[in-house]
């Protein structure tokens, strides 16, 4: 369906890269794979039929996406390898895979065949398909990611704007508190946190919200404080217009510019995180692949020439998204440097 | 010391034994056995059995370790990749590892060979009464520890003191052996006067409420490393032992290095086992995970062990692969006082839907042997087959209907991979042999650590349990009523019952017969799903020669050389 | 200037306080007291223990008494330099925490001595002709390398030149003492991934620099091109670099625990890591406080630095 | 005169030069056919609007056109020789030796790590080869010309530690360290104070008869120009449009642009009734959407097709004055002294009674410095208002005049309630606002008083389209609540301050700056408010465009007849627009009056001076030449007694330094703050008169 509206002209798109629709799709896209990768299991069988309205909105929204940054190869580039992953995601179920916990044969090289199935990326010591469980794995990383990426944004920026525009005692204790949590290492409070939560994909959002909200809060403290001092928010308080008012419809579409940047790059760590911390055991939990899990869980198998594969796959497939995001970052910075 | 001399004060079992023997009721291994365990030197036994010698030492000492190898060089350095734990006292060890960090230095009253065979070590023979209810240990004589005292009686008397004080929380506490010389008063056990008695300098008899088997196996237990009278906790400030290693240095989670003893109390140093060829034996702290990469690069020349996930990597590495088969195992066991399993129903269901031969090669493709949901292991001397466990899909579904989950059920069992991944490998393919069944199962995974906390209390866990010689062990420790690991808080006066009797019978086929009956019991109280008996690995580079491949990795360097 | 450097020790002080208070109270919890145990005994053991053998093991381990109070002990103990015990390890927390710090430390000189002048040239180098061939390369270069996360680029080291070239050993464990050859992959490891942020920071930093005024000044003032980078553009190009990287430090106390505990390296990270999981308490109070003394005073180096590059605040 | 010229080599000469910038749009022309020659000694100006490549210019002849900008073709050539066909190595001796160039923001120009000292050696020491010792000493002699007090702390400081005056005094120093042949100086003052502007104009002025050195002077500003130079380039949108002598292009300008420009800058005699300013329609092209033909066609009253866009246009030498040359083609069909611009008058409009009243509104801030976990934060107070008495009549502009840190813009916080007054009282109506912060006022009293910021960048919210921006504020002020009604009254608005209605629907940045001033004028006065402050609404807008703002504002008031607060540094605009005058001084008012006392003596000191620096582009008018010494105190610590005291060419010491001199009242709410005695003060001559007159006096 989603080539047929391609198809159906230009004046569709420019209708529909306008924000709304573009956040409805975004929507569109997200809260499906959300509900299917947190909710999975409680919908039960045809599961996977909550995927089905996200696959036409990720390539629909691609489509978009590439034609806003066309200015930018870098942006285009980046956006390719992103939703390159997010199609994976949206279409695993549906995709020719096997089942990526299922043992099949152990320690099948790449490219060989095994009775009559084969295996382009190899199976993991347990025998499980790698090409399989690299594109299941894609998924968690995504959902949880970017949910933590999100939530760390909407409270860091509540707390960047109040203390950047109530200023005074506001600010003194809310950098305090943020100077607090900056002065642990991240991931040192990564472990402090999830070591006493224990292990999962929402105590890993709680954990980056934590880790990451103060030094966005820092950002939008700054912009609002720049902000502040322009002569609509002067005009805006000399109509008697309520803080807050003020925060969310004078400074807030503002501080958005600079921000997206930023999120984009953050995006980029939080995967980082997330892997870093499953490699460690205090993130996602077996036996549903992800990447973190995969290297962890070959850490201990392939330490051998002939087996680094089970190593690889997972560590080039996670680099791919982390560059995506990276060069999306760059690109849109670009393009913002620009005008 | 002649063999005659042995057979004078032979055990009238022993006799017995032959003829059971000869008239080919009993294997000449089986003979072997529990001659040894009844005092005869082994390789007087092997003599009676007609057997080859394994290279068993035939002086009179009858040293219970292998012959020198001729070509063996005395000299270097064995590096051992191995988790390096505390050993602040011998007596609560929990692992095998820190035992191996002690064990050249503390040594034991018996030893079981990589045979499975019980040999006297620090004591140099033993008797047991008709009734299995005395035994009497004769203590090898000239055996000095490192500060110059000799090793006596008191040695002895004052461990067992030690592990019968419950304060201690020595797990010693709940071998048989040891928990037959114990009373219980106002809930709180206590030796009883007179269990020990110390006849003279190397001599010393242990009365027992209750026949016990499996003593000498009991004195091989990791945790039961005769330590110096004058041992007080931690190790460190009183390093001190029989043996011919002394820790030089013991870093937690970093090193631990053993040092050939030269010297003791001022004279040079005589150990009482003959020559030992390594200069120093270093273990170095790897956790499981890394102990193969280890040996891979080529840090150490052997390792504790691998799991089965990595036997690909082993056999691509260059060095020997030793495998053992024992009766390790994973219990995946159902507390019968907690729901759903508290309904005898639904855990047969369970263990009917469950093909455990059908589980074994998924998880130990090499090796092993189909466990049948109780806990005697075909290894084990005194095993004997029940009829065979078949699938029974239909049945579960009966079963489950009846016990009011007429459309499935939904369970959870607490994974702790404690004793590697394998343990998950193993549930996930429960998990898909259950749903046929409807039983829906979802796997809990969760550290080791927290499992330990849990290990007994939660309704469904996957419980790994280590080898032990004799299988009344295990089911003794495990499945008595009340006995601190029920783990199943399975109890049944009948059970207890059969096992009494096994444990008092010496007879093998007999012991068999009533082992069995036992068995029967906890299988068709359907308490556990116990898959496997999983062999272990472990690996040496080609530049070490005889290293011993122990059913429950009890490092035994004494005789091990390198080129 | 004095002001603010006290202002920050205050502070320092203030946050350890706060963080050590909160991970006490977080370490007083039951399940945690039952998980040392645990580790200590063994599951089967302490099953096996009786409620008061428990108590009394608590109370052999201290753990008895009331965490505030244990806090003002642990506090006084610091206070007197005494770090505690770990129980993991069984030794002191002071040696144990300064041998791997040791290590990290030798770690981190190294990343440090290959990042910094690595990253500042090719920045430099990049900031110097905005746009140019040389600057997109570089540019495309360092996003690639900041975009492979550290246990990747392990994974892609160690692959490449221990099991492929067998050039370098796998693991770090340094078993046979110190050892170079060991030392190499962890420090590449974190350089690769460390390298490319600094060196886009400066390449921004020079980049605007160059476009600003004061350079069109010196050159229409007739200078020769190398004076104007060398004594003009480069002083102001290096200050926001010079903060970051000594930020850096701070940064490195997460990179390590991967790295470490990927390759067996004994260092801080990695002590921090299983001091954590064990849960060794007052090793996770140390290694934090470290930390904390670590990034604040990072943290205020920077800040001196700062103001010592930077005459408008320096003469304020 | 014209026979030495022929065998003088001209120190710069250009020929048809045309730099063009290269963007993502592809090739933009930024100057096309530039010519200009420059005689040794002679000073040449260039004038003209924001983006009509005065700049460009000057850096094309330092050859400096950064990563995009080439110069495309025509050729530049110093002392003869073309530059374009120069190496790097001989461009880098010219540089800064040869020709020397002063910038706009003195600040940004220096480098704010290196000690001033260092900066000014570099020059003699990479250009004469001289020692670092002989290049600090010749640079201490070099700020010593330039009137900098204690050359030798300057020498060891730092840029910010020194004031905008003094960092431009240093950069002129810098360019004339090696003594140079050219002078380049783009807008050196804008950036600074008028009564700074004026030291710097005079030392300009003397450095050309001391060293003989050729300058262009490039500003927006036509009365500097006239101080300044002897000849004169006028450019729009890229193209110089008329160039000749000073006073030829002044008073016989021969280009409808010219004349467009002064129409539209406020001279004495312009009156806002009488003669109100003719602002030139439409607004600057952008450099892609350059007409075809003349460039000012479109806003041209004589536009005529087929003549003015038929092509590319020359310049045409002025019959009977070979160096006066315009770029168009009707110059001579023009009657210039009938076709006159001429605003039609409108009748003076009779102020009501008093509206705002201000009675000692004192405004005092207190700093503290550092906050949370500080060890011993200090305290200090500025002083930012002190005791201000006005009175604002309905109807009637009064006209705040003063320099930067004179409290202008506190005063206007304050009225606003964005900051409470410390003491004294501000009645609107009959409401106290001093004390009254902007969350405490109904909507009523917000809406009676609103405000025009200056910088026309800001006053728009720019993700906010412009339509909603001013409904929001209808909304607010509860003038209509039913979306129709808003948007009724949003397109009637658009169409008072004269742009189309569909401007609703655009966004901020779709705007010029000039429609951005517009629609911020709508947005005031959207809630028909009582009182305007205008905040120097216009000083940021090109000069072609800030007529148009100002009359609209005006023509605005006149209908509703608002009282407006003007605040402004111009004293042209204020004598132009204003009934009354309030000069203040680091937070007080030296004087006030209707614009008449103001404009004529007796005058305050500092009113006298402020009168005397600002330039006036008016060759027939003769200025009285006062500069003021030093710069202005920053109001954290204001001078003992008169706050003027320090720089006041009248100073009396022991009175004036020591004690706050007395209000002296001339009538008509004529007052003056001042110690000098009123005989004294009534006695000053005025500071502006006409030519003849001042002839006479001679």
């Amino acid at each position: 369906m989603a080539v047929t509206e391609i198809q159906s002209g230009p004046s569709l798109l420019d209708r529909l890269s306008r924000p709304k629709p573009v956040i409805a799709l975004a929507l569109l896209l997200w809260l499906p794979l959300t509900a299917y990768v947190m909710f999975g299991h409680r919908l039960g069988s045809g599961a996977q039929n909550v995927l089905l309205p996200a696959i036409p909105a990720t390539v629909l929204l691609y489509v978009l996406g590439v034609r806003a940054f066309r200015e930018s190869r870098v942006a285009v580039i980046g956006l390719t390898l992103v939703f390159f992953w997010l199609l994976m995601a949206v279409s695993a179920p549906y995709l020719p895979l096997m089942d990526p916990n299922k043992p099949i044969a152990p320690f099948t090289t790449p490219f060989t065949e095994r009775g009559d199935l084969f295996f382009w990326l190899g199976t993991d010591f347990k025998g499980r398909d790698m090409l399989s469980r690299m594109i299941w794995g894609c998924q968690r990383v995504l959902v949880w990611g970017v949910t933590a990426t999100m939530v760390a944004y909407v409270v860091g920026a509540m707390f960047g704007l109040i203390s950047g525009y109530l200023a005074g005692w506001w600010d003194e204790i809310i950098s305090f508190v943020a100077n607090v949590l900056l002065s642990f290492p991240v991931m040192v409070l990564f472990i402090v946190i999830l070591n006493y939560l224990g292990p999962s994909g929402f105590n890993i959002v709680v954990a980056v919200t934590f880790a990451s909200a103060p030094a966005i809060m820092r950002i939008v403290r700054g912009l609002a404080l720049d902000i502040k001092t322009r002569d609509y928010v002067y005009a805006a308080q000399t109509r008697g217009e309520h803080p807050l008012y003020i925060m969310i419809f004078e400074l807030l579409p503002n501080v958005r510019g600079p921000i997206i940047v930023d999120a984009c790059l953050r995006l980029g760590y939080t995967t980082v995180a997330i892997t870093t911390l499953t490699f460690l055991g205090l993130g996602l939990q077996p036996p549903d692949p992800d990447w973190g899990l995969m290297i962890r869980e070959s850490a201990r198998t392939a330490m051998l020439w002939k087996f680094s594969y089970m190593l690889l796959v997972p560590a080039l497939a996670v680099s791919s998204l982390i560059l995506g995001f990276n060069l999306l970052a760059d690109g849109l910075r670009e393009m913002s440097l620009r005008d | 010391m002649s063999t005659n001399k042995t057979t004078n004060t032979m055990h009238p079992k022993v006799r017995e034994a032959q003829e059971q023997m000869d008239s080919g009721r009993l294997s000449r291994r089986e003979f072997v056995r529990y001659a040894a365990l009844l005092g005869v030197g082994a390789g007087a036994a092997y003599a009676m059995a007609g057997l080859p010698s394994p290279a068993i030492a035939q002086d009179a000492a009858n040293l219970p370790f292998p012959a020198d190898d001729p070509n063996a060089k005395a000299g270097g350095i064995l590096k051992v990749a191995m988790q390096v734990q505390k050993i602040d006292d011998p007596a609560t060890f929990s692992w095998t590892q820190a035992s191996n960090q002690t064990r050249h230095m503390l040594e034991y009253l018996a030893m079981t060979g990589p045979d499975n065979v019980t040999r006297p070590m620090l004591a140099e023979r033993w008797e047991a009464s008709e009734d299995l209810k005395t035994w009497t240990f004769h203590l090898r004589k000239g055996v000095k520890w490192h500060n110059g005292d000799d090793f006596t009686a008191e040695d002895v008397k004052f461990n067992f003191e030690r592990w019968t004080d419950p304060d201690l929380g020595s797990s010693n506490i709940g071998l048989s052996s040891v928990s037959a010389m114990v009373e219980e008063v106002d809930g709180k056990k206590r030796l009883i006067d007179g269990a020990i008695e110390v006849i003279d300098e190397h001599t010393i008899r242990f009365n027992l409420t209750k026949p016990v088997l499996s003593f000498p196996e009991d004195m091989y237990n990791y945790p039961t490393a005769i330590v110096h009278r004058g041992f007080k906790p931690p190790l460190d400030n009183v390093i001190n032992g029989t043996g011919a290693y002394t820790i030089a240095e013991n870093v937690v989670g970093d090193r631990c290095i053993l040092k050939k003893v030269t010297e003791a109390g001022g004279q040079p140093f005589e150990y009482w086992g003959g020559t030992v060829f390594l200069d120093e034996i270093h273990y170095y702290n790897f956790d499981a995970d890394n102990q193969l990469t280890a040996f891979a690069g080529e840090s150490v020349d052997a390792i504790y062990d691998f799991g089965v996930e990595q036997m690909e990597l082993a056999k691509a590495l260059d060095g020997e692969i030793i495998a053992a088969r024992t009766a390790q195992t994973l219990c995946c066991r159902m507390r019968v006082d907690a729901a759903p399993f508290n309904d005898e129903r639904v855990r047969k269901a369970v263990t009917m839907a469950i093909d455990n031969a059908a589980i074994k090669p998924l998880v130990y493709p090499e090796g092993g042997d189909v466990g049948e949901n109780y806990h005697v292991a075909p290894v084990h001397p005194d095993y004997e087959a029940l009829p065979p466990l078949t699938r029974d899909v239909e049945g579960a579904k009966a079963l489950l209907a009846e016990a009011g989950h007429p459309n499935g059920i939904t369970i959870t069992i607490d994974i702790g991979n404690t004793d590697g991944p394998w343990h998950q490998t193993a549930a996930e393919a429960m998990r898909d042999q259950l749903k046929d069944a409807g039983i829906t199962l979802n796997i809990n995974v969760i550290p080791a650590s927290k499992y330990w906390e849990i290990w007994t209390k939660t309704p469904f866990g996957a419980t790994a349990w280590t080898h032990r010689p004799l299988g009344t062990m295990v089911m003794s420790l495990g499945y008595r009523t009340g006995v601190p690991w029920n783990e199943s808080g399975f109890a049944s006066a009948e059970f207890d019952a059969a096992l009494d009797e096994a444990e008092a019978t010496l007879d093998v086929e007999t012991r068999k017969g009533l082992l069995a009956k036992a068995s029967k019991i906890l299988q068709d109280a359907s308490v556990m799903v116990l898959p496997i008996w999983r062999p272990v690995y472990t690996m040496a580079s080609k530049s070490v020669h005889g290293y011993p491949a122990h059913p429950t990795q009890y490092h035994q360097f004494n005789k091990v050389w390198m080129s | 200037m004095l002001k603010l450097i006290l202002r920050r020790l205050v502070q320092m002080v203030l946050i350890m306080a706060v963080s050590s208070l909160l991970l006490f109270a977080i370490f007083d919890t039951p399940e945690f007291k039952k998980r040392l145990a645990v580790q200590e005994l063994g599951g089967f053991a302490v099953s096996a223990l009786t409620e008061e053998s428990y108590k009394s093991w608590l109370a052999g381990r201290g753990l008895d008494v009331p965490f505030h109070q244990r806090y003002l002990n642990w506090v006084g103990n610091i206070l007197s330099g005494d770090f505690g015990f770990s129980y993991e390890k069984n030794r002191p927390v002071g040696p144990l925490l300064a041998d791997r710090l040791a290590n990290t430390g030798i770690l981190a000189f190294f990343v440090f001595a290959l990042m910094i002048p690595l990253s500042l040239i090719l920045g430099i180098l990049a900031g110097m002709k905005e746009g140019s061939l040389q600057d997109r390369s570089i540019s495309f270069i360092s996003v690639f390398t900041t975009s492979i996360p550290e246990i990747a680029s392990a994974i892609l080291l160690t692959v490449i030149f221990a099991l492929g070239l067998g050039w370098l050993p796998v693991k770090s464990a340094m078993i046979g003492g110190f050892s170079f050859r060991e030392l190499v992959l962890p420090v590449l490891t974190l350089v690769i991934y460390d390298f490319g942020y600094v060196a886009r920071m400066t390449r921004a930093s020079m980049a605007e620099v160059m476009t600003s005024q004061y350079i069109r000044t010196a050159i229409l003032k007739g200078l020769p091109y190398r004076r104007v980078v060398m004594r003009h553009a480069l002083r102001n190009a290096l200050i926001a670099p010079f903060t970051l990287i000594v930020l850096q430090l701070n940064w490195l106390l997460s990179g390590v625990v991967v790295v470490e505990v990927f390759f067996e390296y004994n260092g801080f990270g990695k002590l921090l890591l299983e001091a954590a999981l064990f849960p060794d308490v007052e090793v996770v109070q140390a290694c934090t406080l470290v930390a904390v003394a670590v990034a604040v005073l990072s943290q205020i180096i920077s800040d001196i630095g700062y103001t010592f590059l930077n005459p408008r605040i320096r003469f304020a | 005169m014209s026979a030495e010229a022929a065998e003088q080599v001209p120190v710069l000469e250009c020929r048809n030069l045309c730099i063009s910038y290269y963007t993502r749009a592809g090739e933009i022309p930024a100057v096309v056919d530039f010519n200009l020659k420059l005689m040794p000694g002679e000073a040449h100006g260039i004038v003209g609007e924001s983006g009509c490549g005065k700049s460009t210019v000057a850096l094309a002849i330092m050859q400096y056109m950064g990563r995009n900008g080439a110069i495309v073709g025509g050729e530049i050539l110093f002392e003869g020789r073309d530059m374009r066909q120069m190496s790097e190595e001989e461009l880098r001796q010219i540089r800064g030796s040869r020709i020397a160039m002063v910038y706009q923001e003195p600040m940004a120009s220096l480098n704010p790590s290196m000690t001033i000292g260092d900066q000014l050696a570099e020059v003699p020491i990479y250009h004469d080869g001289l020692s670092e010792r002989e290049a600090l000493a010749r640079a201490e002699e070099m700020l010593a010309k330039v009137r900098l007090p204690d050359p030798k702390r300057i020498l060891a400081s730092y840029p910010h530690q020194i004031s905008g005056g003094q960092q431009q005094r240093v950069v002129i120093a810098m360019a004339l360290l090696s003594n140079p042949k050219l002078l380049l100086l783009d807008e050196p003052t804008t950036a600074l104070d008028v009564t700074v502007e004026a030291g710097i104009v005079e030392l300009i002025n003397e450095i050309a008869e001391e060293f003989g050195t050729s300058m262009i002077y490039i500003s927006h500003n036509l009365g500097l120009i006239l101080e300044t130079c002897d000849r004169l380039t006028v450019m729009y949108s890229g193209e110089a449009v008329e160039v000749g002598d000073i006073h030829d292009v002044f008073d016989e300008m021969r280009h409808p642009y010219t004349r467009g420009l002064f129409g539209s800058i406020p001279l004495p005699g312009a009156d806002k009734n009488a003669h109100p300013l003719v602002a030139i329609p439409g607004q600057l092209p952008l450099p892609h959407e350059r007409p075809r033909g003349c460039n000012f066609g479109p806003r041209c009253t004589f536009f005529r097709t087929g003549v003015c866009d038929a092509g590319p246009l020359p310049m045409h030498a002025v019959p009977g004055d070979a160096d006066h040359r315009v770029r168009c083609e009707r110059f001579e069909e023009i009657d210039w002294n009938r076709d006159l611009p001429k605003g039609e008058a409108k009748p003076p409009v009779e102020p009501g009674d008093v509206v705002l009243s201000v009675e000692d509104m004192t405004k005092h801030y207190l700093i503290e410095e550092g906050g949370l976990f500080v060890v011993g934060g200090s305290e200090r107070v500025v002083k930012a208002n002190e005791k201000l008495s006005f009175t604002a009549r309905e109807a009637e502009t009064v006209a705040i005049v003063g320099e930067s840190g004179c409290g202008k813009s506190t005063f206007a916080k304050v009225l606003m309630g964005l900051e409470d007054a410390t003491d004294g009282k501000v009645m609107l109506g009959n409401v106290e606002l001093g004390g009254l912060p902007v969350q405490r006022r109904n909507a009523e009293t917000i809406s009676k008083l609103q405000m025009v910021f200056q910088n026309p960048f800001d006053t728009l919210n720019p993700s906010h389209s412009v339509g909603s921006q001013i409904a929001r504020v209808i909304r607010k002020f509860g003038v209509a609540s039913k979306d129709e009604e808003v948007e009724a009254i949003v397109h009637r608005l658009l169409d008072t301050v004269k742009l189309p209605r569909d401007f609703a629907r655009r966004k901020p940045r779709q705007l010029s700056g000039g429609q951005k001033q517009r629609v911020g004028i709508a947005r005031a006065f959207a809630g028909n408010p009582k009182v305007v402050i205008a905040d120097e609404p216009v000083s940021a807008l090109d000069v072609s465009v800030q007529a148009a703002v100002t009359e609209l504002l005006m023509d605005i008031q006149r209908q509703n007849r608002t009282t407006m607060l003007f605040i402004s540094h111009d004293l042209s605009v204020v004598r132009y627009l204003a009934d009354r005058v309030v000069v203040m001084y680091l937070g007080r008012i030296m004087e006030q009056g209707t614009t008449e006392d103001i404009f004529a003596p007796p005058y305050h000191p500092y009113t006298e001076a402020l009168l005397a620096a600002v330039p006036i582009a008016d060759t027939r008018i003769e200025k009285r030449h006062i500069v003021l010494k030093g710069e202005i105190p920053s109001p954290t610590n204001p001078p003992k007694g008169c706050p003027f005291s320090t720089r006041c060419p009248y100073m009396m010491p022991g009175t004036c330094d020591a004690e706050l001199p007395p209000l002296r009242d001339f009538g008509e709410g004529h007052r003056i703050l001042c110690h000098l005695d009123p005989a004294e003060l009534t006695a000053m001559e005025p500071v502006i008169k006409p030519k003849s007159e001042a002839a006479e006096r001679l």
